[in-house]
């Protein structure tokens, strides 16, 4: 959904594999440029070179920064999860676990796909003092699960975000940066506790022992 | 309409949504609605997905209100930010190409003067400044030429708002904005000027500020526009993500630029204002 | 001065067009078109002018001025032009225009939106050189562009062509199952300003008139449903909706030129005519190439030689199936054309590839107001022969 | 389209444009339109099953087999037949009360309109050709009935539930028919929404066990039952 950063944090994490030594690339798509419309972003992390353009139609991994898409439907696609491949992970940001229906909790079973439910809005106020933060969080508990981009990296691809020669997604973003700034003053405190949430949201994920891979 | 295209088949009432329900039975067609009833119906225009605190949404709102008989009314659009809302109106919504406004509504116009020459239909544009002053100009200018019989409603909110903030014609001069990196080079366009120039039969220029204002002036352009000649309302509808006012201070800006430079502007034809006291008592 | 409107008795399409009693007329393309729209009991023609194209209009605005059409205006440009015809044919009216070369381009947008917005009506095309080098002169090159639009499109080949698929345009763009724009083209002046013979039934019959309410889309006129009819497609995916909305939108229209095939065999004698089918060596054209062919196939016959003709009539949708039938024999196959581009040998090789061993010859194709002698013609079928010196 | 022997989006079970079929789905990405395919709409008296014409006795036999044996069987009222716009109408809408009353589980879900509604529609409410699938899989509806519904919007909406769902599709068509749904009949008026009724009735009577006998008569969504609460307090 438009407003959780959902296109701020691909660009990171993005950028964070390619600063980590890897091959990735990003794809924004959105609608009208406002808060609460529909955004999806898809990002693309290999070893080798990577080709494939336009939309992740069938995807690794899903990252939902918005509990409606699930419990309202807000989703382009419905399920949400519809062309999700086996063996997958789908992480989804919700204070508690959503109840799924019966026919979609086996479909997901049938797929072997991991559900994990990250508290992200709450770890970015705790650590962050900022609900917009939440991409952040998300970012954080995400590079676990997949073991890349490695913090540093992720640090530095946030760095070169706020402070760097500062990527403007698009017209509306570029907006928000300056009433954010003014919040914080300096875009140091702003990237501090950026970090602060990506670091709650990776050690989340660690004690909570999610991975990809296993 | 034959007000039956709002009648349900009897048995299928139960199973219609509540937004449908309340439209039959609270909705405002047959009546022209005054603005005090406001709250009491259901208005042809409620959820739509434009920016918080917009003040396009709400001139749209208000012109919907204003609608003397939304049964007989058809809204013409473009691309630009007034159709997000426009095509959720409880009205026929037409959304062509961009720059084809004022040719759909004059095709529009005389097709249904065609099939139907008994009952007014009023036929309404309602789109932005590029879409009117720059990419539709030619035809706005010629429709206004040829005397066609419907109303022009700019929302002008001085930039290409939905494409992220690029310079329009009607961006002042100087001012600096996408694609417009030294500033404007020219002046905003006098689209006033020039409808007056080609004879359109009434002209208005407001801003938000003013509710009952915003509904008399759209009902009166909408009114001439059935006997007398093309009517032409241009609004001050800021874009408050492009020129970053906070949306709480939407109404404010709206009233400091009402003050400055878009003081409220009204002028008919003398046909006109015969027509308007004659026909609907309107000094 | 009160305008005694002309009484014209309302015909079926069938009686018009196959049963009625014709008389011959010795008159130009132009005033062939102009006599079909006399005939179609339309609503509203809007014109602007352009050479071959203005006859043509300004003879259906005296039809206006006589009272066979109940609205004309000549617009500001094309784009006003065809955009006020698409607003008209919106309410539920019949609606005309026409165009030519570089007109037809400046209002491609337009014309490309046409079919999207379901919007019946009847674009006549005279064809003409598009700039540049900017030439008043007959080439159809413009056609390359409006077969890929989604419109119908004929390429008529003479006189009666014009003044028969007028009147059929009109027909076939109204059936419910098709409900797009159709466009008739002609080839400028060897068409539009020659004179031909053509048979027209009497001006006192003409056609029933529209029936919108049994068209694929609502019509915008706040008296049939639904009241909030937001009948043009919605842009983007800010109101969920996905990307299958817009492809399924746009197969609808290929799917409705399928459908129209059945309207086009009956009310144009099929999409194809075939002269000597199965023949060695076979012309395929479309347009007043199919003409000079003709003559080509007489001069050889005298010599002796039995040479076959595929005239194409309807471009799109494209006459797929009869195509490969008429060729199944040939062993070469030759495409005059009157553009530069071959964008008829394009869609012939497209359509024969996998179905045909037949050579077929890149042209012969002249362009930029060249008329074709038959000579070049005979000259390609018979290689070895002297035609053009 | 230029040459259509080898269009294949995506479609697993398909064998070049002669033996296309109109098939309930997933049947992929993006589906080519049944007309493209060689596919050709019925003449009167005839009807379309699965892509075939057939007779119109048997595609009403079909049809009506397909309503009872498939999960959630629901009926999409379209603009034309859902609101009473001029003579007859109503007592079409009648005669497909009628219908639905026959088919045990049934529902009825209305086509309002066509315009792109924000944010979203409820799926339970109503079916919108801008994403018909969300009601099509939230009520996990396996076969459908569209009547009343302008042929270009339902033509949209065939093909986008046949490219993700597995919803057996049927078009009681007004005018030429659907190549698109796997069963549908062209110039259906009242009297043919009646034999549908009957045949319905027919299969019943021979022994036919529907798919929902334990719940008889018109079930109402969550939404509708919302409707009908607030109406019965008064409100």
């Amino acid at each position: 959904m438009g407003g959780q950063g959902v296109v701020t944090a691909s660009h990171v994490l993005s950028n964070g594999v390619i600063l980590s030594g890897s091959e990735s690339t990003i794809v924004p798509f959105f609608g009208s440029e406002k808060r609460m419309a529909p955004v999806e972003s898809y990002v693309r992390i290999s070893e080798g070179k990577l080709y494939e353009i336009g939309e992740i139609i069938y995807p690794n991994v899903i990252v939902i920064f918005h509990p409606q898409v699930i419990t309202h439907g807000k989703s382009y696609t419905m399920p949400f999860y519809s062309g999700l491949k086996d063996n997958s992970v789908i992480l989804v940001n919700a204070p508690k676990d959503i109840e799924l229906g019966a026919d979609e909790a086996r479909e997901l079973r049938d797929k072997k796909a991991k559900v994990f439910f990250l508290p992200g809005t709450q770890l970015a106020l705790d650590h962050a003092g900022t609900e917009v933060a939440t991409n952040m969080a998300m970012l954080g508990a995400l590079s676990h699960i997949l073991a890349i981009p490695d913090l540093a990296s992720i640090e530095l691809a946030v760095t070169e975000r706020f402070l760097g020669k500062g990527f403007v997604a698009s017209g509306g973003t570029a907006s928000l940066d300056k009433a954010m700034e003014k919040k914080f003053g300096q875009k140091h405190e702003l990237v501090g506790k950026n970090m602060a949430a990506v670091k709650a949201a990776n050690e989340f994920a660690r004690e909570a022992g999610w991975s990809f891979f296993d | 309409m034959s007000l039956n295209t709002i009648n349900v088949s009897p048995v299928f009432l139960p199973f219609l949504p509540k937004e449908y329900q309340d439209l039959i039975q609270r909705g405002p067609f047959g009546k022209a609605m005054k603005l005090s009833e406001v709250g009491s119906f259901k208005e042809l225009l409620e959820e739509h997905p434009m920016c918080e605190g917009c003040a396009m949404a709400y001139f749209i709102r208000m012109s919907l209100i204003a609608l003397p008989a939304p049964e007989h009314s058809v809204i013409v659009g473009t691309a630009g930010c007034g159709r997000l809302s426009l095509s959720q109106a409880a009205v026929p919504f037409v959304y062509g190409n961009y720059c084809d406004t004022n040719g759909v509504a004059t095709g529009i116009k005389r097709g249904l003067a065609l099939r139907f020459p008994d009952q007014h239909k009023d036929v309404i544009v309602m789109a932005g400044d590029g879409g009117l002053a720059d990419i539709g100009f030619s035809q706005v200018m010629h429709a206004w030429f040829r005397k066609e019989k419907f109303t022009t409603v700019m929302l002008d909110n001085e930039v290409y708002g939905n494409t992220g903030g690029q310079e329009s014609g009607m961006t002042r001069m100087g001012e600096v904005v996408k694609m417009a990196p030294l500033g404007k080079q020219f002046e905003k366009i006098d689209m006033l000027g020039l409808a007056r120039t080609s004879g359109v039969a009434y002209i208005a220029r407001l801003t938000i500020t003013n509710p009952a204002r915003i509904v008399n002036t759209i009902r009166k352009a909408i009114l001439v526009a059935r006997e007398i000649g093309p009517t032409y309302v241009q609004a001050y509808t800021s874009c408050n993500i492009e020129y970053s006012i906070p949306p709480e201070k939407v109404m404010d800006d709206a009233r400091q630029v009402e003050q400055d430079r878009y003081s409220f502007v009204e002028e008919m034809s003398d046909a006109a204002r015969e027509y308007l006291e004659k026909v609907h008592g309107i000094k | 001065m009160e305008l005694i409107k002309p009484q014209q008795k309302v015909v079926s399409p069938e009686y018009l067009l196959f049963e009625a009693p014709r008389t011959k007329a010795f008159i130009t393309g132009s005033e062939a078109a102009s006599e079909a729209v006399k005939r179609a009991n339309v609503d509203i023609a809007i014109a602007y002018p352009i050479t071959p194209q203005s006859e043509t209009m300004q003879r259906v605005g005296d039809l206006f001025g006589q009272g066979y059409i109940r609205d004309y205006y000549r617009a500001e440009d094309e784009v006003g032009a065809f955009s006020a015809i698409s607003g008209a044919s919106r309410t539920g009216v019949r609606c005309m225009t026409a165009s030519s070369g570089p007109g037809l381009m400046r209002g491609i947008e337009v014309i490309a939106s046409w079919p999207g917005h379901r919007v019946p009506l009847v674009f006549l095309i005279m064809c003409r050189v598009i700039n540049a080098p900017l030439s008043i002169q007959p080439d159809n090159q413009e056609l390359d562009f409006m077969i890929s639009s989604g419109n119908i499109v004929f390429h008529a080949e003479n006189h009666q062509d014009f003044f028969d698929w007028t009147l059929a345009g009109f027909i076939i763009s109204e059936k419910c199952e098709v409900t797009l724009p159709v466009a008739v083209a002609v080839d400028g002046f060897f068409v539009t300003h020659a004179r031909g013979w053509v048979e027209m039934p009497s001006s006192e019959l003409k056609l029933p008139m529209r029936d919108c309410y049994r068209e694929a889309v609502p019509m915008i006129d706040n008296e049939n449903p639904p009241i909030r009819i937001a009948r043009d497609a919605p842009i983007q995916k800010s109101n969920f909706i996905s990307y299958q909305m817009h492809a399924s939108w746009q197969q609808e229209i290929h799917a409705a030129q399928e459908r129209s095939r059945r309207w086009i065999s009956k009310y144009l004698n099929g999409l194809v005519e075939v002269v000597n089918p199965g023949a060695e060596i076979m012309i395929v054209a479309s347009g007043s190439a199919v003409s000079q062919s003709r003559e080509a196939l007489l001069q050889a016959e005298v010599m002796g030689h039995r040479i076959g003709l595929v005239k194409i009539k309807s471009l799109r949708p494209f006459p797929v199936e009869e195509l490969r039938e008429a060729c199944k024999n040939a062993k070469r196959i030759i495409v005059p054309e009157f553009n530069c581009s071959g964008w008829l040998n394009r869609e012939i090789r497209a359509t024969l590839y996998n179905h045909s061993q037949a050579e077929i010859t890149p042209g012969p194709r002249v362009f930029g107001g060249i008329t074709m002698p038959t000579e070049l013609i005979l000259q390609w079928i018979f290689q070895d022969a002297e035609y053009c010196r | 389209m230029l040459n259509i022997d080898s269009q294949n989006l995506g479609n697993k079970r398909w064998e070049g444009v002669k033996g296309y079929r109109v098939l309930p789905g997933p049947e992929g990405l993006l589906p080519p339109s049944a007309a493209c395919c060689g596919i050709t709409l019925p003449l009167a008296g005839e009807g379309l099953v699965e892509g075939v014409i057939k007779g119109e006795h048997d595609t009403i036999e079909e049809m009506a087999r397909q309503l009872l044996t498939r999960r959630n069987p629901t009926i999409f009222p379209g603009p034309l037949v859902l609101w009473a716009w001029r003579d007859g109408v109503s007592v079409k809408a009648e005669s497909v009360m009628e219908l639905a009353l026959e088919i045990p589980g049934v529902r009825i879900i209305p086509m309002p309109d066509y315009r792109p509604i924000y944010p979203k529609i409820d799926p339970e409410a109503v079916i919108n050709p801008c994403h018909p699938n969300l009601t099509i899989v939230h009520n996990k509806i396996e076969v459908c009935v569209f009547i009343g519904v302008h042929c270009h919007f339902a033509n949209i909406t065939l093909k986008m539930i046949r490219a993700g769902t597995n919803c057996y599709t049927i078009t009681l068509c007004n005018e030429a028919g659907h190549e698109d749904s796997m069963a549908s009949l062209p110039f259906c008026g009242t009297d043919k929404v009646q034999a549908l009724t009957e045949a319905v009735r027919r299969l019943k009577a021979n022994g036919l066990q529907p798919y929902h006998a334990g719940s008889p008569g018109i079930q109402l969504t969550e939404a509708q039952k919302a409707v009908a609460a607030n109406k019965a307090n008064g409100m």
